[in-house]
C-alpha cells in the first residue's frame, strides 16, 4: 500500500507531496518519468507540481507523452486514484484523463497567493470529507482551465475571485468516475500549521487511505 | 534534410490573452487601426526521411499541437 | 589608427608589461584575453580587495568563510546554512529580462559548488523612478526574470527590496542572493586535489555567450569581424539549471565529486585556474572535447564563453563512468575536458596544439591590487527644521507618503514570485524578514537583505552601520538572531571623486556594527563602475542577513494580532527628517546610529520574542513611525492608538527616521514582565491596539487614518505607478 | 485592414532552450532523423493604414521583438 508520486525532469514539488502523505501516516514512493510500471504495491498516484520539461511547447505536454504515463493511465482506467497538483493537472488534461486545458493565466503572470476554493462537488472520493471552503495556495503561470464546465465534473471554484481568468473559475476538475481529479492549487503547501493552512489534507487522506 | 514550418494558433473562439494583451500594447504605444492580434508558435524543423511532411503532420497529432485549443499547419520549405 | 589589443581589453600598460614577467615570455593572444577578464575588477577585486579585509569574517560557527564560492555557517542538526549575494546589474541593463534571470541562475551555482541544495532566494533591486518609461520596462522585466527562473527551479524567493530613485536611472541595481542548506561534513570546496583525476564539464554546451567577454572578443585580432561571430546576450535556461541541481545534489551525495565549481564571469578560465591555484596544482585541458554549441570557435572564445548552467568537477578516475552515467539520466552533457597535474600550470590546447600554458596563480593570486583615493566629501549638517516646510494636513501627507512606490506594498513583485515552493516557508514576504524551516529539522532561519543607501551618501560610516542594524532589526523582529551576513557593494568608480573614500567608510561602518553584533560576513561581491556622465548612484551596500531561531513555527510578525493589546516602543536614540523617505533625497545629516544602544535593543526583542512576550513586532525604517505603525495595522486590520508625547514638530515625529526603534505590541499583564528583561535598554508605552483607525497624537497636533483607507493606498500604489 | 504576418525567432547562436527541449521529446517519442528545432512566435496582425508593412516593422522594433536575441521577418497577406 503506498502512494506514487510520479517525477519527471523539472518537477519540483515531489518531495512536498511525499511529505505530505508521510504526514497523514501513509508510505510514498517516488516514480520515475522513465520507468514503464508503477512501484509494486501502488495504490494511489500523485502527479506533483512545477515545471516539467520546462514548461516548454505546453505546460504538461511533453510529460504526459512519458513512458510512466502509460502506467498511470491503466491504474487510472482501473478505477485507481489519481491526483495532478498544477503541473500535474496540466499533465492529466494533456495525457486526456481530465477535460480541458490549461492556459496562460489572463494576468499573463505567475500568480503566487493563498485562496479561499469552494467544494462544488462533494461526491468524488477526493472530496467526501470535505466540509466548507478550503484555504490553499495557487502558484503558477498557466492556470486558467479552459473547457467546457457542464460537460466536465468540476470539483473545486475559487470563491470570490477568479485569479487567473479560468473559465466559470475552475480551480479543479474530476473524469466522469470521480476517480481521477486535477486542480492548480497546491494541497501539499497547505498540511502544517506552520505553512498557514491545513486545508490540503482533506484531499490527500483518501490517497493515504486507498 | 528537409526544413519544415509548423505554425500552431490558438483556435477560433479560444481566448488568447497575450494577443489581447499585446493589442492593449500596441495602442498604448499609439499605434492607431490595430484589428484582431493573434499570437501562436512557429516551429522550424530539420527532418530527414522520404517523407517528412507526414513525418510533421504525426509529430503535431502527437505532440506539437494540443487540438482542443489549437490548430496547426505544415509548410515545406525545400531542403 | 587602433589602439594595442591590451589596451583594448582594458589593461593598463604596467598590467601588460607584468605579464611577462610572471609567465617568462609574451602571452599568446587568446593569454592576453585570460589574463584581462582575471585581472579585471570583476574578477580580481583589484579596487577593494584591500578594503575588504577590514570585514570581521569570523566566529565559533563559521564553517565556511570569504574565499569560496559561498560562505557557510553550521546551525546544528549536523548541517551548515551556505550564503552568498550577487549583482547582475550590467546585464540586466543591457537586457532585464535576461540579465536578471541569469543572475539567479549564477548565485544558485555558487550555492551548488558547495554542494548546497539552494533553499531560498532574495532579491535587492534599484531602479530609477517609475515615471520614466525605461525604467518601468527595465523593473518590470527583471522582476519576470527573477521569477521565471526562480519559479521554474523550484526555489522560493521569500524576500528582498527594492527602491525608485532617480540615481539609478541610468544604472540599474540587480543584486540576488541565495541560501542554501548542507550536511556540515560533506561541503565541497572549488580546490582541485589530485593529480591524475578528471576535470568534468557538466551541462549546457558552450556558445559564444558572455556580455562579460564582449569588449574582449569585439578585438580584431580575435574574431572576423563577422556579424554572426559576435559574443550573444545570454539566454537564461532554468529547466537545464534544476536538473543540474539535481543531478550534482545527487552526485554530491554519492560523494563522486572531489571538487566543484560553478562556471561565471570569464567561464572556463576563471573556474579552471581558480581551482588549480588554489589546489596548488596544475589543470590540462583539451579544448576540441569541449561540447560546444557553434562551429568555428576560436581557443579563447571557448575559454571565456560565458555560457550559462554549467559547472565544473573533479572527478576520480574510477568514478567517471557513474558521473556520465547520472547526468545521462539527467539528459545533460557530461565531458571529461582535462586532468589535474603536477605542473601548477593551466594548459590548454586546441587541435593538437598548447595553446595555453601558463602558472594558474599567475591569472588568480598574481592579480595586481590598487590603492583607492580616499578623498573625503566635506561633513553634511543637519538641515534646520525651519528650512523644511511643515506639511498643512498631516493625515493627507501620511496617505501621500503611503502611496509612494518607495514605501507602498511589493505585493506586485512577491506574488510574482513562488515564495512557497518545498513547504518550508514559515514567514512570507511582505514582513521585516521572511522565515523558513531548514528542511528537516524544526529550526527557523530568517533572512533579510537591507541597505541605508541615502544614509550611505550623506554620510557613509554611519549609513555603513546603518544597513547593517537595520538587516540585524529585521531579523529581531521576527524573532530571530542575528547569525552571518553576505554582502553586495553597489558603487560607482572609486577611482574618482569621494567614492574611493565613501567604499572605505561604508565598509568600516558596516564592520563596526558587524563587531557590535557579533556577525560575521562569510561571502559577498563587489560592482563598481556603476555611473553614467550624468549620474552617479547612491553607495548601495546591501546586506543579507540570516538568523536563526530554534522554533521555525514561533515566528513574530509584524501585525497587530488582536484588540487591547499595548503598543511598545523600544529605543529612543534620535530622529530626524534628513535623507529619510519623506523628504526622499540625500540632503542633510542622519543622525549617526549608536551602535551598542541599537544592538541591545535587537538583543531585547529576540530574548523578548523568544519568550513569547510579543505579539508583534516592527521596525521603524522608510517614512518613520507613522509608516511602522500604519503597516502593523494594516496586516490584521486592527488599528491603534498612539501618542508621540517628544515635543518635536509632528512631522519630524512622524516620518522621522533613525534611533534604531522597533514597536512592539504585547500583552498588558506581560509589560511587567518586557520592562525587567528590558533593564537599562528605552522602553516606553505609547499607545494600544483596536478600532479601525490609527490615530497618532504629537501634543497638540493629531492624524488619524482609516485601516480600509490605508490598504487602498499601500495596495494600490505599485500597480498604479506601473500602468 | 491588412493582414500582416510577422515571424519572430530565436537568433542564430542564441540559446533556444525550447527548440532543445522539444528536440529531445521527439526523439524520446520515437521520431527519426529530426535535425534542428528552434520555436518562435507567429503573431497575426490585422492592421488599417495607408503602409501597414511599415507599421508592423515600427512595431517589432518597439515592441514585438527584442533585437539582441530574436530576429523578425514581416510577411503582407493581403487584405
Ligand atoms: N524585490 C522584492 N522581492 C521580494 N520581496 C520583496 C521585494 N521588495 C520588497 N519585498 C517584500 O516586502 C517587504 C517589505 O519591504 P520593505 O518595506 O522594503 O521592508 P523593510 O523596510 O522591512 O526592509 C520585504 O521584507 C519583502 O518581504
Ligand atoms: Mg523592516
Amino acid at each position: 500500500m503506498s502512494v506514487a508520486v510520479v517525477r519527471f525532469p523539472g518537477s519540483l514539488d515531489h518531495d512536498s507531496a511525499v511529505r505530505a502523505v508521510h504526514g497523514l501516516g501513509g508510505t510514498a514512493e517516488l516514480a520515475w518519468h522513465d520507468d514503464r510500471a508503477l512501484p509494486a504495491g501502488t495504490t494511489a498516484v500523485v502527479i506533483p507540481g512545477g515545471f516539467s520539461y520546462g514548461d516548454h511547447l505546453r505546460p504538461g505536454a511533453i510529460a504526459s507523452r512519458s513512458p510512466i504515463m502509460r502506467a498511470v493511465v491503466d491504474h487510472a482506467n482501473a478505477g485507481g486514484l489519481v491526483l495532478g497538483i498544477c503541473n500535474g493537472f496540466q499533465v492529466l488534461c494533456e495525457a486526456g484523463l481530465l477535460p480541458g486545458a490549461l492556459r496562460p493565466n489572463a494576468t499573463l503572470s505567475f500568480v503566487c497567493r493563498q485562496v479561499t476554493l469552494e467544494v462544488s462537488d462533494g461526491g468524488t472520493p477526493f472530496t467526501e470529507t470535505a466540509s466548507g471552503p478550503l484555504s490553499i495556495p495557487i502558484k503558477n503561470h498557466d492556470g486558467a482551465w479552459y473547457g467546457d464546465p457542464d460537460r466536465a465534473r468540476v470539483v473545486l471554484r475559487y470563491q470570490g475571485e477568479n485569479p487567473l481568468g479560468a473559465v466559470d473559475r475552475v480551480a479543479g476538475v474530476a473524469n466522469e468516475a470521480g476517480n481521477v481529479m486535477g486542480l492548480m492549487p497546491h494541497p501539499e503547501e497547505a498540511v502544517d500549521p506552520l505553512l498557514g493552512s491545513v486545508d490540503g489534507c482533506v484531499l490527500f487522506r483518501p490517497l493515504v487511505a486507498a | 534534410m528537409t526544413r519544415i514550418v509548423v505554425t500552431v494558433m490558438p483556435r477560433e473562439g479560444v481566448l488568447d490573452p497575450q494577443g489581447q494583451t499585446v493589442h492593449g500594447a500596441l495602442e498604448r504605444l499609439g499605434f492607431d487601426g490595430v484589428g484582431d492580434v493573434r499570437i501562436g508558435r512557429r516551429i522550424e524543423l530539420e527532418l530527414e526521411g522520404s517523407n517528412p511532411e507526414e513525418a510533421a503532420r504525426e509529430m503535431c497529432r502527437r505532440l506539437l499541437a494540443n487540438p482542443l485549443i489549437e490548430d496547426f499547419d505544415i509548410q515545406v520549405e525545400g531542403t | 589608427m587602433s589602439q594595442p589589443l591590451h589596451r583594448q581589453l582594458g589593461l593598463t600598460d604596467a598590467e601588460n608589461d607584468r605579464i611577462p614577467e610572471l609567465i617568462g615570455r609574451a602571452p599568446s593572444d587568446a593569454e592576453l584575453v585570460m589574463f584581462s577578464l582575471m585581472w579585471s575588477e570583476h574578477c580580481s577585486y583589484k579596487h577593494s580587495r584591500p578594503l575588504l579585509r577590514r570585514f570581521p569574517t569570523e566566529g565559533p560557527h563559521v564553517v565556511q568563510g570569504p574565499g569560496e564560492n559561498a560562505g557557510a555557517i553550521d546551525v546544528g542538526d549536523g548541517l551548515a546554512i551556505a550564503l552568498k549575494i550577487e549583482s547582475h546589474n550590467h546585464p540586466s541593463a543591457v537586457e532585464p529580462f535576461e540579465g536578471a534571470a541569469t543572475g539567479v541562475g549564477g548565485i544558485v551555482r555558487d550555492i551548488l559548488a558547495l554542494g548546497a541544495r539552494p533553499i531560498a532566494l532574495l532579491d535587492s533591486l534599484r531602479f530609477g523612478r517609475l515615471d520614466s518609461a525605461r525604467s518601468r520596462h527595465l523593473f518590470t522585466r527583471a522582476v519576470a526574470g527573477i521569477g521565471h527562473y526562480g519559479n521554474c527551479i523550484g526555489v522560493p524567493t521569500v524576500g528582498g527590496e527594492v527602491s525608485f530613485d532617480d540615481r539609478y536611472e541610468d544604472s540599474c541595481l540587480v543584486n540576488a542572493m541565495c541560501i542554501g542548506v548542507v550536511p556540515a561534513g560533506a561541503m565541497l570546496k572549488a580546490q582541485a586535489r589530485t593529480p591524475g583525476n578528471h576535470l568534468v564539464l557538466i551541462g549546457n554546451r558552450t556558445g559564444r555567450d558572455g556580455i562579460g567577454g564582449a569588449s574582449v572578443l569585439a578585438s580584431a585580432e580575435l574574431s572576423h569581424d563577422d556579424e554572426d561571430k559576435r559574443p550573444s546576450v545570454q539566454v537564461s535556461d532554468p529547466f537545464t539549471e534544476r536538473k543540474l541541481m539535481d543531478c550534482c545534489l545527487e552526485l554530491a551525495a554519492a560523494g563522486a565529486f572531489v571538487a566543484l565549481q560553478d562556471l561565471g564571469a570569464a567561464g572556463l578560465t576563471s573556474a579552471a585556474s581558480e581551482m588549480a591555484s588554489k589546489g596548488g596544482v596544475g589543470i590540462d585541458v583539451d579544448l576540441d572535447l569541449v561540447p560546444l554549441r557553434e562551429q568555428g570557435m576560436a581557443p579563447a572564445e571557448i575559454l571565456v564563453s560565458e555560457s550559462q548552467e554549467r559547472m565544473l568537477a573533479e572527478v576520480a578516475p574510477e568514478r567517471l563512468d557513474e558521473v556520465v552515467e547520472r547526468c545521462r539520466r539527467w539528459e545533460l552533457d557530461a565531458t571529461a575536458i582535462g586532468v589535474i597535474t603536477t605542473t601548477g600550470n593551466f594548459t590548454a590546447r586546441h587541435g593538437g596544439a598548447i595553446v595555453v600554458d601558463i602558472p594558474a596563480a599567475a591569472l588568480t593570486d598574481d592579480a595586481p591590487t590598487y590603492a583607492v583615493p580616499v578623498d573625503p566629501a566635506p561633513t553634511p549638517a543637519p538641515t534646520p527644521l525651519d528650512r523644511i516646510p511643515m506639511p498643512r494636513d498631516l493625515s493627507a501627507a501620511w496617505m501621500e507618503l503611503l502611496g509612494r512606490p518607495n514605501v507602498a506594498s511589493k505585493r506586485w513583485i512577491y506574488e510574482r514570485y513562488d515564495h512557497l515552493v518545498g513547504a518550508n516557508t514559515a514567514r512570507r514576504p511582505g514582513g521585516d524578514a521572511a522565515v523558513i524551516r531548514i528542511p528537516g529539522t524544526g529550526t527557523g532561519l530568517a533572512i533579510t537583505t537591507d541597505c541605508a543607501e541615502r544614509h550611505c551618501e550623506a554620510d557613509p560610516l554611519g549609513g555603513g552601520a546603518a544597513t547593517v542594524l537595520e538587516a540585524a532589526r529585521n531579523l529581531a523582529c521576527v524573532g530571530a538572531r542575528p547569525a552571518a551576513a553576505t554582502d553586495c557593494l553597489n558603487f560607482p568608480n572609486p577611482e574618482k571623486g569621494a567614492t574611493g573614500w565613501r567604499l572605505q567608510q561604508v565598509i568600516e561602518g558596516m564592520s563596526l556594527a558587524l563587531e557590535a553584533l557579533d556577525v560575521p560576513i562569510v561571502s559577498g561581491n563587489v560592482s563598481l563602475y556603476n555611473e553614467s556622465p550624468e549620474r552617479l548612484i547612491y553607495p548601495t551596500p546591501v546586506v543579507g542577513m540570516v538568523g536563526l531561531m530554534a522554533d521555525a513555527s514561533a515566528s513574530v510578525g509584524e501585525g497587530f494580532t488582536g484588540p487591547g493589546d499595548l503598543v511598545v516602543q523600544i529605543g529612543s536614540g534620535p530622529v530626524r527628517l534628513d535623507a529619510g523617505e519623506w523628504l526622499g533625497d540625500a540632503t542633510g545629516a542622519p543622525p549617526a546610529p549608536d551602535i551598542a544602544a541599537e544592538v541591545a535593543v535587537i538583543d531585547l526583542v529576540v530574548r523578548a520574542a523568544t519568550a513569547g512576550l510579543l505579539q508583534s513586532a516592527h521596525d521603524v525604517s522608510g517614512g518613520g513611525i507613522a509608516v511602522t505603525l500604519a503597516e502593523s495595522a494594516l496586516a490584521h486590520g486592527i488599528g491603534c492608538e498612539v501618542s508621540l508625547p517628544t515635543g518635536r514638530r509632528p512631522d519630524e515625529d512622524m516620518f522621522g527616521e533613525g534611533g534604531g526603534r522597533i514597536i512592539v505590541s504585547c500583552h498588558p499583564e506581560h509589560l511587567d514582565q518586557l520592562r525587567e528583561m528590558a533593564g537599562t535598554v528605552p522602553i516606553a508605552q505609547i499607545g494600544t491596539t483596536g478600532g479601525r483607525t490609527v490615530t497618532l497624537r504629537m501634543g497638540e497636533a493629531g492624524a488619524e487614518l482609516h485601516v480600509e483607507q490605508i490598504r487602498d493606498t499601500f495596495e494600490s500604489a505599485l500597480p498604479k505607478a506601473l500602468t
